[in-house]
């Protein structure tokens, strides 16, 4: 099983997610965003960091990259994307998700970790984590803050579009539980068809107890399963 | 290779250029050189130098690049180890962590562009100290910062601050660089004059280490990344200078914009280039840009370079050989490449969409030549220029008053009327003290999955993937002892920075530094820097932890008010298994807390005085250097041992401060504590005194015994004093001299939100 | 051929929050400046042009935000002209205008 | 008493590098807008503020850059009028414009 991971000039998160990709048993293989071809490519990751340092807005230049009409197209086909962080900007620039990522409440940039509740197990991405099952991951983002307009979040609601909402660590919606101001509590969410996804947190920095949590190992290898449960 | 001292016969005549000023006595003494700087200038060349050349001169002879004050009293400092690959001299200092891989580390100032404009200011000293590192071939793991500004009760101190943190967080975050530790102080000592020191680290596989030198005759030096602008021009000889009042208006056009993207770009084409093969050497052009860069490449070898002036992509029409040779753009390197991969080199960068001129080439006369459109504009010996910058040796003496505010009596202190519990809270409460989350929160702490201890704990810690060990890197510096008693304060700042790697599990090995004084031109300044660099040279040799590189920031002056001196410690430290490494915070109801070392009575210079009382005064605390080494290294072994739950230090806010750290943590899971001392001492300096030598451990009832008797062969005081209580409990003390009863959520609200409430007023 | 120096203004949506407005205002309010009521944060893009004709060069620039300086979703644009120089006329200066 | 609308725009000083205006003109030009010939990247303020007059605004507008809105040292300001309604004379209302 093979999974791209696209690095973008001023991605910074491309080396992350490979191993990620490879902790769970897939293979990963970096493509350089000129690229205009993925490959033989079971899944698309597309990492964080700062492509074109995020100038005029996170992921606005990066979207025009060469490779990202194969990803446009591998993702219509139904092919499995994964957008973190900047990944997450991208795909809404580039329309493959609604919405759009504002600068975050605070107004800086923001660093430690967050709660994650499961809002939708029945994902392609989180099929191994179970229904409002709490996840400790690092945030590192300066616009996280989640924006849509009515009828399209509505729609996300209405569709169990909504993959991950920020919590309280004991996964309340409570007071203190929305980091950057994102629309309701929005840190991750899937296309229509399900096969595009768009999280800030970093699931990619939970993989091991040496970095304070493995809370991310289950969406990697969610991915992993579905594809392998497609392939038999 | 060609002698200097058969090229010193045969240096070119060069033609005043067209346009360029005439060199006088007040042009001279504009560029910050002396009488006797010039004559010896003179007697290099065995003419006048043309205006170009007296700019290259004034920049390779300023204290920033020609160390004139400094250079005599770094050489006293230890600058070997079996275990140091690269001394100082280099980009940065290299040593050995195991395993095959060897660690680059270095810090830098940019206290001067930062009081200017703080956010630029910040964010390209955090640009300059990553290049210093990946031109060594090791990629960069992790940044510190060591930060001081004047009291956080004025706007334009709040301004600084905020605008200095950003400018490292949107820097370092964007290139994509954890930060793993740091320090700010506040103290009116650096009103009107903030202290930036920026320190990275990076790892490289031995076998990776590169060099900036210029070898090779015939091979083509290369600019490489952005483009020359007019930007900090004299940036090097205006950071030795002393600020002014009206200097916001005068720096103006030195301003240099950091460009964080490029800098990600460099680092990643620079370090394909190193692995390439294709060059020889490679140098940041920092300070005095191309002039630093080509002459120290060539001054390395004893060759020489020829550089062609209308080859460098400018950015700006127009630009004089003057300005760019003297330019500070950033995100710009000089390659040294083999002749014949020019186009090698510039496909790499063309991969990462940077540009690569050739802009000279390599000569065997061993001087430094300029020219413009094949015309001579500059010609001196590259030997000479860098490396026969004179050096004063001055006298220090200490100022008057500095004996008699040791002497002060302190006991005046020692009870309070009104309750300790409150002054508690108030210490928390301290800028100094309280946490300072504000600022590493700005920061990504976790980018590339090395980080192992993030900010917040004594020291932070990076892994090296694929081994077991990890490296732990801390800053320290109390510039108060240093202002108080110099000699005894750097040794406190070294003893520091090496009990907060041995905290989290570490043996120091090495440190870089970074001299942040005033004017040495005044006598009482230069008996500061002499005396600290003593101190730190001494206890440095305790603690095996040779110099590998620094870094010297004088002038440190607003309106003739020098700051505290500030010799910052950056300190290394190896962690030779994971399973080793320890936090400050306890873990688990029911354990025992011991204290490892002695309490006493010394207030002097402690955060209590200055926060409470406003006094920065006293004696600071004794440090003995051997029972200092004795404790770390048995609070190291019992670590090794896996012995202990939890280890803090007492610094900043002394024992009462570092037993509220423990409870506290992270703000998660506190624990409360139940802690009774016997010490009879008054309550404020048992709690409050910032003693050496100290560190508060916790660990599970059934290794206490163990621990007392470890610290008995190491012949270091050990009690018990306490056992860790539940998250409903307070922290209690009793003690003779009075008790504390503190809940946890007044702790955590005076530590965690005090920095956060004044920032947000 | 002329070359136009226009402002290419994109502001956030109305009724999209804009905290960095809100903060600014706030701001200013404590610094004494009472009479200020709204504050809105865009971004100001100024861009050198060369085109034969004011619709032209305003044709492109719609085009540019349209494409890219602007995101639909969040922000509108406008474009101001602030001035505009001859240039000299040059072979296949009429094409600077094309784009794909 | 009117409420004058006007735009506070702030650019980087000439001279000084803007990577920002770099990155996007780059951009352009990779999707054909050739004819771009320089971009630089600011910041449009739009403020509603009231005051008696244009010059009393535009005095007030000047003194908001000084003090907040730009930083003297990287970037110049300049204050351009959108539009204005006159508003219903109400008591205390002159005090509008007064400030520290
Ligand atoms: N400017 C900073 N940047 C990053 N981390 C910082 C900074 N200042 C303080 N910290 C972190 O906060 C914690 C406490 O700082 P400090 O009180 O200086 O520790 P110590 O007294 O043990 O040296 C440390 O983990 C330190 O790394
Ligand atoms: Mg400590």
């Amino acid at each position: 099983m093979k999974a791209a991971v696209v690095t973008f000039p001023g991605s910074n998160c491309d080396y992350d997610c490979l191993k990620s990709v490879e902790q769970v048993g897939a293979e990963g293989v970096f493509v350089w965003h000129r690229e205009t071809d993925l490959g033989d490519v079971d899944l698309v990751v597309l990492p964080g960091g700062f492509s074109y340092g995020d100038y005029l807005r996170p992921g606005a230049i990066a979207r025009f990259s060469p490779i990202m009409d194969a990803v446009v197209d591998f993702a219509r086909k139904g092919g499995p994307v994964a957008g973190i962080c900047n990944g997450f900007q991208i795909l809404c620039e580039v329309g493959l998700l609604p919405g759009a990522l504002l600068r975050n409440e605070s107004l800086k940039f923001q660093s430690h970790d967050c709660w994650l509740r499961v809002e939708n197990p029945d994902t392609m991405f989180t099929r191994q984590y179970a229904r409002a099952q709490v996840l400790r991951m690092p945030l590192a983002h300066a616009d996280g803050n989640y924006h849509a307009d009515m009828e399209t979040l509505a729609r996300l609601e209405g569709e169990n579009q909504i993959v991950f909402r920020y919590v309280t660590r004991d996964g309340s919606l409570g007071e203190g539980s929305n980091p950057n101001g994102s629309a309701h509590n929005i840190a991750g969410i899937v296309n229509a068809e399900g096969n595009v996804l768009g999280m800030m947190p970093h699931p990619d920095r939970a993989m091991e107890e040496i970095l304070g949590s493995t809370d991310g190992v289950g969406l990697f290898a969610s991915m992993v399963d579905h594809l392998a449960g497609a392939a038999s | 290779m060609s002698q200097t001292d058969d090229t010193q016969t045969a240096i070119p005549h060069v033609d005043p250029r067209e346009g360029d000023p005439e060199v006088t006595p007040e042009l001279v003494a504009e560029h910050g050189l002396s009488e006797d700087e010039y004559q010896l200038i003179l007697g290099i060349l065995g003419r006048a130098p043309t205006f170009t050349e007296l700019g290259i001169f004034s920049a390779m002879w300023s204290e920033h690049c020609g160390y004139k004050n400094s250079r005599p009293l770094l050489k006293q400092l230890p600058t070997e180890a079996p275990w140091v690959i690269q001394g100082p001299g280099e980009n940065a200092g290299v040593i050995d962590v195991g395993d095959g891989f060897a660690l680059a580390f270095k810090i830098e100032s940019h206290n001067h562009p930062s009081a200017v404009e703080p956010y630029q200011g910040a964010a390209t000293g955090v640009g300059g100290i990553l290049r210093d590192i990946f031109t060594m071939g090791a990629r960069p793991v992790a940044t510190l910062d060591s930060l001081r500004f004047g009291d956080l009760d004025t706007p334009r101190v709040r301004y600084l601050f905020s605008g200095v943190v950003k400018g490292i967080g949107d820097y370092g975050n964007c290139v994509g660089i954890p930060n793993t530790g740091g320090e700010v102080y506040f103290d009116r000592g650096y009103e009107g004059n903030p202290i930036v020191n920026a320190m990275c680290m990076g790892l490289m596989k031995h076998e990776e280490l590169i060099t900036a030198v210029a070898e090779g005759v015939g091979n083509p030096l290369m600019a490489v990344g952005a483009r020359t602008g007019r930007d900090g021009i004299h940036g090097a000889t205006f950071a030795s200078e002393e600020l002014s009042d009206d200097s916001d208006e005068a720096d103006r056009p030195r301003v240099q914009v950091g460009d964080p993207f490029t800098e990600k770009l460099l680092l990643e084409a620079s370090l394909e280039l190193i692995n390439s093969g294709y060059i020889v050497g490679i140098q940041d052009m920092g300070a005095a840009g191309i002039t630093s860069s080509g002459s120290e490449m060539a001054g390395r070898t004893g060759n020489g370079v020829v550089i062609e002036m209308s080859a460098v992509p400018v950015r700006e029409p127009g630009m004089t050989p003057y300005e760019i040779l003297l330019s500070e753009s950033q995100e710009r390197m000089l390659v040294c490449a083999k002749k014949g991969h020019e186009d090698d080199v510039r496909a790499i960068l063309e991969k990462w969409e940077l540009e690569a001129e050739v802009v000279g080439e390599v000569t065997e006369d061993g001087i430094f030549r300029i020219t413009e459109n094949g015309v001579d504009v500059a010609a001196i010996p590259a030997l000479p220029l860098t490396t026969a910058c004179p050096t004063y040796t001055r006298e220090g003496i200490e100022a008057e008053e500095m004996a008699g505010l040791r002497a002060r009596d302190l006991s005046e202190f020692d009870e309070i009327n009104g309750e300790v519990t409150e002054t508690l809270l108030e210490v928390m409460a301290s800028p100094n003290v309280a946490s300072k989350r504000w600022v590493y929160h700005q920061y990504d702490t976790t980018v590339r999955t090395g980080s192992a201890i993030r900010p917040g704990a004594d020291a932070g810690v990076i892994r090296i993937r694929g081994t077991r060990r990890a490296v732990a890197a801390t800053t320290d510096c109390n510039g108060r002892f240093v202002y108080l008693s110099p000699r005894r304060g750097a040794q406190i700042a070294v003893a520091e920075a090496a009990r907060n790697l041995v905290c989290v599990g570490a043996l120091p090995v090495a440190i870089t530094n970074n001299l942040n004084f005033g004017n040495p031109e005044k006598a009482h300044i230069y008996f500061q820097l002499r005396e600290a660099v003593l101190g730190m040279g001494e206890a440095c040799q305790v603690f095996e932890t040779p110099v590998t590189g620094g870094n010297v920031s004088l002038y440190n002056e607003t309106d003739g008010r020098a700051i505290y001196p500030t010799p910052v410690v950056g300190m290394i430290g190896i962690v030779e298994d994971v399973d080793h490494l320890t936090t400050p915070h306890f873990k688990a109801e029911g354990d025992t807390v011991l204290l490892l070392g002695t309490n006493r009575n010394e207030l002097g210079g402690s955060e209590f005085l200055y926060h409470l009382h406003g006094e920065v005064a006293g004696d600071p605390p004794a440090l003995h250097l051997e029972q200092e080494r004795r404790l770390q290294q048995a609070v190291l072994g019992m670590i090794q041992a896996g012995l202990v739950q939890s280890a803090h230090d007492c610094s900043e806010g002394g024992l009462g401060a570092a037993l509220t750290e423990s409870c506290l943590g992270r703000g998660e899971a506190p624990l409360g504590a139940d802690i009774r001392l016997e010490d009879d001492l008054p309550i404020v300096p048992l709690l409050f005194s910032e003693s050496t030598a100290r560190v508060v451990v916790s660990c599970d009832p059934s290794n206490a015994d163990a621990i007392e008797s470890m610290a008995g062969d190491h012949g270091v005081p050990c009690a018990r004093i306490g056992t860790v209580t539940g998250p409903d409990s307070p922290l209690s003390i009793q003690a003779p001299g009075g008790s504390v009863s503190a809940d946890l959520e007044d702790l955590a609200g005076a530590f965690f939100n005090s920095i956060p409430a004044v920032m947000a007023s | 051929m002329n070359r136009y120096h226009l402002e290419v203004r994109v502001v956030p949506r109305p009724g999209l929050l804009d905290p960095q407005g809100k903060a600014i205002h706030h701001s200013l309010h404590s610094l004494g400046f009472t009479s200020v009521d709204d504050v809105r944060v865009g971004r100001a893009i100024m861009v050198d042009l060369d085109a034969d004709s004011e619709d032209q060069a305003r044709e492109q620039a719609e085009e540019m935000c349209r494409k890219l300086l602007a995101n639909p979703v969040t922000e509108d644009f406008s474009i101001e002209f602030l001035s505009v120089e001859e240039l000299p006329a040059r072979a296949g200066s009429s094409e600077g205008g094309s784009h794909g």
